[in-house]
Parts: structure tokens; C-alpha cells; sequence
């Protein structure tokens, strides 16, 4: 669809995904300089995919993705401090510094979380999808994992049910190649990842996790199409992931070479020379928006520091909640068996 | 107010008819939930009145649909998720005590979980060594969950009704061996709507000299006991049903302990770190010197339960085994 | 391959299917009878599949399945009496009584048990397998499962390390139709449930599971070739269970016409007509053999009465074994790295 | 011979290196335990030496290849399958508690497990909520598996070793903040073949006014607390290491405390039905005139793990809280 692209749209792209490679580099300088302890799992490389994604999206679709969250939820509009702070253990983090890296949490932004347990949270994100059908609703739910997740049960069970009820998700595997030291091709024995979608008679789709535009419109005629007719789909974004898989990872396992020739494939460099070339964008407006953004993540290390811990008198406090007194059930009328458009498909 | 006499059962399936039609965002979610009426009949004529949207027939995969439950909750719905077994949840062990008691510590108090999960748990009858788990200690040792045990049609509907009306994950751990017991329970709603709070003990047999806690399938066998140790010994024992394991209710623990100086403790599961052990624990820490003798258990043995009959019946709780444990702790 | 039927082997399959309704028509009727307590799972209809499987192995191949193994036990030669004292719970029992309907195990045979965690043995029978390779062993390992195991984690996963190291394992789905009540066309989303193989790259075949002699050539043919190059297959078998679920089930969600119409394709009164047509089998012969059998079945239910319990003095021997001082450990040796024709593929 | 200083990682990876020595039966497989030496390089050097059939590196679908390992164990192999963590174990839970332990009952008698699990367990640094269960409670309520958790680098060689030969199910459970802990340590075989047996405790420091019981990542907080208070108050605290959680060895257990009369356990996890809990009932049980106090544990508080590091302090054992607890008990 070639459509003329809308500037501040096309520029906010880039924006965003350069605000998380410079966070994530801030990140990474603050845990070698021991500011931050617990694992640090950097997204760098990967960041068209998150924010080409995000871009496809409506705020009340939901999220959720692995440990390998920051670019999830900063795509999503999440501010650099409240990101800094929570790796920082800060009360003013977005999940109050009692998650870390691998937990970012934003309800406001349907920000589901990241999880740590490989696949654990994929019925999760089934379970948002699902939410949605009971009630009617048409948004969708985008529920990411790593190349390595494919593998484990609950992956399995979540995408059986998916299919079977036919949810209103979208899987997107971000296949960076590699699991820990683990590359794709040593975890099955599928041809491509892409593949696995047939044995759910899911639509499978492979996409460019590369180029952000690619992402962002393939993502978007999907979301579209579950909007009109719900149904899950099972897509593989094909990217690289830049570092180590957490800050203690040698990164033996793959050559110089290997990691230098997908650097060439770099989702910013690349999408800002088009901007460029389009016209959309100037070598000193992409030094000038590079600059902006640094002075954030900047900022945020400072803000995340000069904040407050969470307070240890509370530290009891995110165990049970008190059961909310002026909750509002939502009595059964008599058409309430048969309100819901997809219900037929619960039993299918 | 009339009291009738219901099956355990029938109060189970009164209690999720009764939040069923009381919330539409209650929903049934299990193996055979809908179309099978339950594989014990306890969701029977669920889906002819609420329909396939409410009630879902869901693969065998219990991972899957209990991590779909939890998703569901953090978005506000209020899933009952039934395990056919809570012997089958163990193969869903990492989403209940993993992710659902987690989340709001791991959000920083953004998403809670309102999600029940129920099902049969602990010993049944000749199914053998991997279909009989007790799992409340397993569970228990996980923070972030309340877990209730009813022993009686009455508890088993006030307890599945608060269960589903309580904003944290409760699981609700039904003792297959009492489904078909009756008791007294108040009318249905409109008329009555029956709530028995979380997390409060009760005393069921009162007596001087020694305190039986216990809770599920121990109650009936704790009670036969006390009656044939009055009449063979003059021992009054008294009988505390715990009905919660989390949280516990250690104030009527350790009055009635303290009362009688004396305690037994008959579980469902395995002794080694069960609920004895964990009792025995906060009864000695808090009220040693009320202690005359130490506390024994009635426990399944510690083994694989096996098939035979009477391997079966020597190896989990009986009466006879709680009649001797209470015997050596009075020295008679 | 049309090879001129060999009489004995021939008979030996009708034999074989006949022995396991009988017994288990009798084991129902002990049931009824309340001298059984437990489970009780009827194969009553799928007799062709393991009958035509088992007949397709060597002894020394393994098999492995699910709690519905009455049949699987026979086939492979277990005598009637044991089996039947197992249900009994007597220490004749092939488990001594501590297993029950859902555990027959036989050692000798390579009968590596039923298990009655759906989907918990199908990683085991994928062990055999893994051994079989590690060992450089030609053998096959069959794990047998239902329709309403392959939604489930432990299935996922173990088919997915199959495929990735290329075991030597059939993996073969009795689709008999039901999970206790729920149609296989209500747990999953597939067209047909042979296509779950495309998910894991792994070779697919559909068998026609109430014909004996399709059973068996078939599974004979994938046998061989395994025996040749060490792959793992995906079978789905169709078939039909006459009985219910279990004693206890109703089949409220299978109308009578339905049942009446599978019932036609009986395997054992369809084979028997063939096997009369050829030649091969006179009425005459067959009453004869039916009565033989039935004998049998009524004797294994006196044998079983008259046995013994287990022996209560020994309720503790069987949760931990004395470790064997006699073990013979197998040095390393310099090529002990190199000698698996097949361990390039444990890191393909 | 010549006692050597090596840390606790080395030490696992020399067990590890001379059982697949010793054996070709036995394999290694888990995530990241080839090519990349181990997440946490306990299996350093072992692909070169072995060949990538002895050493593999598995997907990560754990409850797949611990079953595969329990299929492999029940045909004569000697799996050892290596968990990242025993947190992740918990996807595998059907698997490593119901399948392997069962298996000799289920078979009356004909097919055992030779097989270890072993892995990080318990309180590691900053990683949340879901990565540091101390898993031993919950396994050790199950029936027929050993299970032991080394405290210094000779146990984590000689237990590891002994677990290899065992012919049951036995869970090795790590302690990933002793990874890097030094200690002395027999010469590597052939020189010496050094096996520590299961089910043995040990006293680590004598004393005669207070036993510790603890192991794993318990046993040096405890010892400093011990120094501590014999300086602040002169109380002579004894140490018990346990060693292995199962089988227990009640007879040093026992021997300690009725000498000293006072216990405190520190365990790893969180207290309810925790292995502190078991302890008590045990003592109580069998020494209860022994007791001149009520024993106190120190524990996890009963919270999900936050990240926050002075949360997490908080929420984990440490020496102070040993400390309170000796005081508590002795009443100074
Ligand atoms: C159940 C489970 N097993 C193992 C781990 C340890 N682990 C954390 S990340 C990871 C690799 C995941 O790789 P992939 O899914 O490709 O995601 P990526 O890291 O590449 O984003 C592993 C093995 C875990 N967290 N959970
Ligand atoms: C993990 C688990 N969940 C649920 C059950 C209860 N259950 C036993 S058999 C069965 C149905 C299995 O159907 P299928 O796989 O088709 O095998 P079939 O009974 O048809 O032979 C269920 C749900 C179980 N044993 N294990
Ligand atoms: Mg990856
Ligand atoms: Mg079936």
C-alpha cells in the first residue's frame, strides 16, 4: 500500500528506536559500573521489531513479552526514568523497584510485563486475547518471546488454545538467532521457525524484524484483519540481537564476522539513511534528536539515583491485597449466555 | 431460615451457579467442565443455564488454560479454573505458584489475581501412586495464595463463594471422598447467600483434654475417633477443623492447645514438611510451655501410595491410626 | 507389498485381539461386579492398533503408553493371569498389585509401562529412544498415546527433541475420538491430527486403525526404515473406543446411531471374515478359538482370586532400592567421545 | 596426601569429570551445558572432553528432557540433567516429582531410576520473584527421592559423586552464591575417589549452649553468628551441617540438640512447611523432655522475592537475623 508516509510518524519511529538503544546503553554502562545488580538483558538490535510492532497497535491493545523487555516498554511509552529507576531498584521505577529489568510493568499502557520464566507468560497473553472475546471487545492482544520459548509446554498449550478458540493474539517470536549460546537451529528441527504455526493450523507469517516500516505495516494489516474476524496468528520476526545475552555472556559462540555482518543490517543506521534520502530527515536533525535523546538517558541515571528505595515498611505489603470492598459484579441477565459474538468458537 | 440436607456436591455446584449468576465476569474453565457436566458432576446443568461462554470444555492442558485464567484475571475477569485433580495441576505447577502469587510483587501492585483454581486433591480411592497428592503443603510454602479445604457441604459452598469473591489466587482443594456426604446448609440466593470467611477455624468437638487439628477427608475419621476414646478411655478430645491452611487461623489453634495441653494432628498428605510439621511448628514457637507432651501426626506413610486395597488402606490416615496417636500422646 | 499371508502370523492377530476383548469384557464384568475398585479403562475396539504394532516389533523394541494399556500389555505377550491378578491388586499381579489397571508393567517384554498422567510418559518413550541412539542400538521405541495428549506440554516437548536428534521413536496418537467426553475436533484446531507432525518437521503417516493388517504393514515399513536412519515418526492411527472413557462415564456425548456405525468396523469381526473369505479360517475354527480364549479369561479371574495379597510387611520396600554393589561401571575409553554412529545429531 | 584449596564450581566440575570417566553410562544434559560450558560453567571443558554424546546440550523444555532422562535411567543410562535453576524445575515438577520417584511402586519393583537432577537452588542476587525458590521443601514432601544440598566444595564433589552412583532419583541442589567459595579438597581421582555419603549430617562446630541446624547457604552466615555471639555473649553455639535434607540424619540431629537443649534452624526458603518446620516435629517427637526452649527458624519472610536489593536483604536470611534468633532462644 504505497501510501505518502506522514512525517511525524515515520520520525517517531526512529525516535523511539534509538531512545532505547541509547537507554540500553546507559543501562549497560551503569551495570559495569555495578550501579545495577540481578540480570541485565539488552534488546539492542532487535528494536524494530518492539517499536514497528507498538506502531501497528491501539493503546488498549495489550502486551507482553520476556525478560528482554526495556524496547517493549519503551515502544510503548514508557519514560526513560521510571525504566532507569526500576533497574536501579528505585520506588519510583515503573514497578516500584520490586521487579527489575526482567519485570517492567506499565497497567496505564496495557504494559502486561516482562516475564522471566521462558514461555510461562505466553498462555498469559492468550489470556488477555481471551479476555477480549468474553467480552466482546475488539482489541488484540501482541504476545512476544525469543526463538528458544518455541519449545517449552506452556508455548504449546497456549497456541493450541489460541487456535482452538481462535484469540484475538498475535505470537511474534523474535528470532534473534539465538538462545543464550544456543542457536535456533540447534533447538528443533524445523526448516524455519515460521513452520512450527502448521502444527496449530495457525496463519504464519515471516517478517523482516529488521526494518521497522516492514514490521509496522505487516503487524498492522494483521491487527486489521483480527479486528474484522478474530483469530491468532503466529509470526516470526527475523532479527539479531547486538550483545551478549545478558551482561555476563561471553558471546563465544558465534564469530566477529557473524555479529559484524549483522551489524550491517543495523534497524536505526538503515531506517534513518532512508529518512534521509527521503527527505523526511537531515543528517543534523538525526544528530540533533541523537542528542536529545542521550541528555534523557542521561537524565534518567540521575533521577533513577537521586530517588528514594521502596520503603522496607511496606515490604509485606505486595503479598495479598485487602479484596476490594466497592467491587461491582456485573449481574447475569438473561441474554447474558448469548451476548458474546465469538462464543461460538469456545466450543468450536 | 430453613437448613437443607446437600451432598458436598450439590453445594459446590450451587456455590458456582450462585457467582455465576451473581458476576458475568465469573467463568468456568476446565477438562470436561461443560459439555461432561464434570467429570464429578460438580458444574452439572452449568452450561445449559450460563452457556458455552462461561463454561468451557478446555484441552488437556493444564498449564495452558491455568496461565489463560491468570492473563484473564490481570485484566479484571474472575476465572474459576477447575483441575480435574490438583494432582493434574502439577503439571501446571509453575503458573499457580509461579506466576499467579507473583504478580502483584512483581508489577509493584499494579495487577492482582483474582482467579480460583479447585479440583479434587489428596487421597481417593485405588488410583494409584501419582493421583492422590496432597499438594496443600506443596502450595503453602509459596507466598501469595490462600488455600481452603472444606470438610463439610456447608464450608464447601461458603468457602468456594468467598473463594471466588476474594481479589487474591485461592485455591480451593475439594476431598473427592466427601462429595457424595450430606450436610446442613442455609438456602440458595436470593434467599441466603452463604459466605464463610477465609482463613477462620473451627471448632468442631469441644474437649479438655486433647485437641485433634485436622481439615478435609480428617475430619470425619478425627470425630469417629473422639467418640470411641470417650467411651474406651473418658479422653475428651476436642476437634478443630482448620477449613484454611493460608492463612491459618492460629488464634483458635492455639487456645484450644492451650486448653488442652495435648495436640494431634491428622493431615491428608506426606508427613516430611506437611501441614503437621508446619503446625507443630507455630504451636511450639508460640505457646511451649502450654505443651504436657509432644505433638504426633497422622500422615499418609512415606511412600508412594499403592494400588492394593489393603496397601492403600495401610498406608493413608485411617481412624485406628488416629485412635493409637492419640492413645500414646495420653499414655494410655 | 503383496506377499502371500503367512496362515500362523495371521491368526496369531486375530488371536491376539480377540484374547484382550474377552479379557477385558471379563475384567468389565468383575468391575460391575465390584470385586475391582480404581480406574478401569476398556481398549474394547482399538485392539488392531496394538495388536498390528506390536506384531510389526522385535522383542527387543520398546513401548510405552497411557493408562489405557490393557491391550498394549497383551499384545506383547503378558499372560492373562497376571494381568487380570493386577487389577486384583494381588501380588501375582505384572506390577504385584501396586500398580493396577493404569500400570501394567513387564520387564522382560520391554513393556516399559502405562502411565496415567496424560502426556507425562511420552518424554520417557523418547528417552527409550535416546538411549537406543546412545547405545548405537537398532531399536524402535513405540510410545502410544490418545488424541487428547498431543495439547498437552510434556508431548510438545518431547516431540520436539525427537525431531531435533533424530530418535528412533514412533510416535504413535490412538485418535479413537474422545477425550473422555470431549471430541478430538473440540481440543485443537487441526484438520486432521496427523498434521500436529508438520509443527516439528517430523515424517507423518495417517493408518487406518481398525484394520490389523494396515497396522501392521505399515508400522513394519517405518520399522525398517528407522532401523536403516534413526528418525522418529508421527502416526495417527483412527480408531474407536466402544466402551466409555472409563467404568464410571455415561457417553451422553456420543449418540447411539454414532457408536452403532463405528461398531461395524469392528477389527476383529471384520478380520475374521477376511481371514475366513482367504481361507485362512473356518467358523468352525474361530468358535473354537473364541472359546479357548474365554476359558482363559475366566481361569485368569479364578487365578487372580486365589492369589495373594501383597505381603503388608513389605510397604516400604518399594520407594527406595538398595543400590547395586555388583554395578559394573564401563570405563571411558580414548574413542569413547567418537563412537556413536548418531551423536552428530544429539548437537545437529 | 596433598589436600588441595579449589572452589565449589571447580569441585562440582571434577565430580562430574570423573563419574563420566568412570562411566560411560553416564551422560550430562541440560541448557547450555555443552557449548557454552554451563550458564554457570560447572560443566567447563566437559564437551571437549566427552564428545557431544556425553554432554548435551538440551533445549529449553525441562520437564521434555528430564523425562527423557528418566526413560533414558529406567534402561540402565545415568542421566544427569542439569536445571539452570530449580526454580525453572518447577515446569518439570510432574516430571521430577511424580514420574521418577514413582516409577518402582507404579512397576512393583521392576524399573528404578538411576538418576540425578542437579542445579542452582535457593537465594541468589537480584533476580526476583520467580528465580529463587529453595525448592528442597517442596520436593522432600514427595516419597522416594534423595535429596542433597552441599555446603562447602569437598560436600558438592562427594556428594555429587555419591548421587551419580546412587541407584535412586537424587536432586543435587546448588548453592550458586558458594559457586566462587573456596575450600580444601582430596586430590582428583585416580589419585583419590572421593565420596561423601548421603544421609550423613556433620558437626562443624562444637559447642554446648545451642545447636544450628542448616546447610546449604545457611551453614557460613551461621558460623559467623556463632564467632559473633560466643564473643558478645559466650554462648557456645553448635553447627550442624545437614547436608542431605532426605534422607535426614535424625541420630546427629538428635545427639546435638538433646545435648545443647536449645535449637535454631536456618533454612533457605520460606517457612511454612518448610524444612525447618519438619526439623521441629522431629525433635519434638523424639527428644521433647530435651527441650528447655521452644525452637525458632530463620527463614525467608513469607513474601514473593522483590528485586530491590535492600528488599531482598531484608527478605532473606542473613547473620543478623541467625543472631536475634540464638538471643531470642537463650533468652539474652
Ligand atoms: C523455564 C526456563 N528455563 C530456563 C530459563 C533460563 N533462560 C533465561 S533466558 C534463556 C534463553 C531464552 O532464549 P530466547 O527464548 O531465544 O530469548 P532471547 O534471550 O534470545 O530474547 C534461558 C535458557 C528460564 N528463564 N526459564
Ligand atoms: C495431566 C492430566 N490431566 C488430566 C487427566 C485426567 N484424564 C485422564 S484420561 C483423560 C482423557 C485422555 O483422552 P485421550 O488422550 O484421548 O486418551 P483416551 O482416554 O481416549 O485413550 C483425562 C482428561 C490426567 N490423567 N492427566
Ligand atoms: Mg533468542
Ligand atoms: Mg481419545
Amino acid at each position: 500500500m504505497a501510501k505518502t508516509p506522514d512525517k511525524a510518524a515515520e520520525l517517531k519511529l526512529l525516535y523511539d528506536m534509538l531512545a532505547i538503544r541509547r537507554f540500553e546503553e546507559k543501562a549497560q554502562q551503569q551495570y559495569q559500573m555495578q550501579k545495577i545488580g540481578g540480570f541485565l538483558h539488552l534488546y539492542i538490535g532487535q528494536e524494530a521489531v518492539a517499536v514497528g510492532s507498538v506502531a501497528a497497535t491501539r493503546p488498549d491493545d495489550y502486551m507482553i513479552t520476556a525478560y528482554r523487555d526495556h524496547g517493549h516498554a519503551l515502544a510503548r511509552g514508557m519514560g526513560m526514568n521510571e525504566a532507569m529507576a526500576e533497574i536501579f531498584g528505585k520506588a519510583t521505577g515503573c514497578s516500584q523497584g520490586l521487579g527489575g529489568s526482567m519485570h517492567y510493568f506499565d497497567k496505564a499502557r496495557n504494559m502486561m510485563g516482562g516475564h522471566a520464566i521462558v514461555g510461562g507468560h505466553v498462555p498469559l497473553g492468550a489470556g488477555f486475547a481471551f479476555a477480549a472475546r468474553y467480552r466482546g471487545e475488539d482489541r488484540v492482544s501482541l504476545c512476544y518471546m525469543g526463538d528458544g520459548a518455541i519449545n517449552i509446554g506452556a508455548f504449546h498449550e497456549a497456541l493450541n488454545m489460541a487456535a482452538l478458540w481462535q484469540l484475538p493474539a498475535i505470537f511474534i517470536c523474535e528470532n534473534n538467532q539465538f538462545a543464550m549460546g544456543t542457536a535456533a537451529t540447534r533447538s528443533n528441527h524445523l526448516k524455519e521457525l515460521v513452520d512450527r504455526g502448521a502444527g496449530y493450523n495457525m496463519k504464519s507469517v515471516v517478517i523482516d524484524g529488521m526494518d521497522v516500516r516492514e514490521v509496522r505495516d505487516r503487524i498492522s494489516e494483521i491487527c486489521a484483519s483480527i479486528r474484522q474476524k478474530p483469530e491468532p496468528y503466529w509470526v516470526e520476526c527475523r532479527t539479531y540481537r547486538y550483545r551478549g545475552h545478558s551482561m555476563s555472556d561471553p558471546g563465544t559462540y558465534r564469530t566477529k564476522e557473524e555479529l559484524e555482518k549483522h551489524k550491517k543490517d543495523d534497524p536505526i543506521t538503515n531506517f534513518s539513511s532512508v529518512l534521509i534520502k527521503e527527505g523526511l530527515l537531515t543528517d543534523a536533525e538525526f544528530k540533533k534528536m541523537d542528542a536529545e535523546i542521550k541528555a534523557l538517558a542521561a537524565e534518567s541515571v540521575k533521577f533513577a539515583e537521586s530517588s528514594p528505595n521502596p520503603d522496607l515498611a511496606r515490604l509485606h505489603d505486595f503479598t495479598l491485597v485487602e479484596t476490594d470492598p466497592n467491587y461491582r459484579p456485573v449481574p447475569t441477565t438473561p441474554e447474558g449466555k448469548n451476548e458474546n459474538p465469538f462464543q461460538c468458537h469456545f466450543t468450536a | 431460615m430453613e437448613m437443607r440436607e446437600i451432598t458436598y456436591r450439590q453445594a459446590l455446584n450451587e456455590a458456582l451457579a450462585e457467582e455465576l449468576d451473581r458476576d458475568q465476569n465469573v467463568f468456568l474453565m476446565g477438562e470436561e467442565v461443560a459439555q461432561y457436566n464434570g467429570a464429578y458432576k460438580i458444574s452439572q446443568h452449568l452450561l445449559e443455564r450460563f452457556g458455552p461462554k462461561r463454561i468451557i470444555d478446555a484441552p488437556i492442558a493444564e498449564a495452558g488454560f491455568a496461565g489463560i485464567g491468570i492473563g484473564a484475571a490481570m485484566v479484571g475477569l474472575r476465572p474459576i479454573i477447575e483441575f480435574m485433580s490438583f494432582s493434574f495441576s502439577l503439571v501446571a505447577f509453575d503458573q499457580v505458584a509461579n506466576n499467579a502469587p507473583n504478580m502483584l510483587t512483581m508489577s509493584g501492585g499494579q495487577f492482582h489475581c483474582p482467579i480460583v483454581f479447585r479440583g479434587i486433591n489428596g487421597p481417593a480411592h485405588q488410583l494409584g501412586a501419582t493421583h492422590m497428592h496432597a499438594t496443600e503443603s506443596l502450595y503453602s510454602n509459596f507466598a501469595g495464595l490462600k488455600i481452603v479445604i472444606p470438610a463439610t457441604p456447608r464450608d464447601a459452598k461458603g468457602l468456594l463463594k468467598s473463594a471466588v469473591r476474594d481479589d487474591n489466587p485461592v485455591l480451593v482443594m475439594e476431598v473427592e471422598l466427601l462429595y457424595g456426604a450430606k450436610g446442613l446448609v442455609e438456602p440458595p440466593m436470593p434467599e441466603y447467600d452463604l459466605l464463610v470467611p477465609i482463613g477462620k477455624a473451627q471448632v468442631v468437638r469441644s474437649g479438655a483434654d486433647l485437641t485433634i487439628l485436622t481439615y478435609g477427608r480428617g475430619l470425619a475419621m478425627s470425630l469417629e475417633a473422639a467418640e470411641l476414646i470417650a467411651t474406651q478411655h473418658g479422653i475428651q478430645v476436642e476437634v478443630v477443623d482448620l477449613r484454611s491452611i493460608k492463612p491459618l487461623d492460629v488464634e483458635t489453634i492455639f487456645n484450644s492447645v492451650a486448653k488442652t495441653h495435648r495436640a494431634v494432628v491428622v493431615e491428608q498428605g506426606r508427613p516430611f514438611c506437611g501441614v503437621a510439621s508446619e503446625l507443630c511448628f507455630q504451636i511450639q514457637e508460640h505457646i511451649f510451655d502450654e505443651l504436657d507432651a509432644p505433638l504426633r501426626r497422622v500422615s499418609m506413610e512415606e511412600i508412594p501410595v499403592p494400588y492394593s486395597e489393603i496397601l492403600e488402606h495401610a498406608t493413608l490416615p485411617s481412624m485406628e491410626k488416629i485412635v493409637a496417636a492419640v492413645q500414646k500422646v495420653c499414655g494410655v
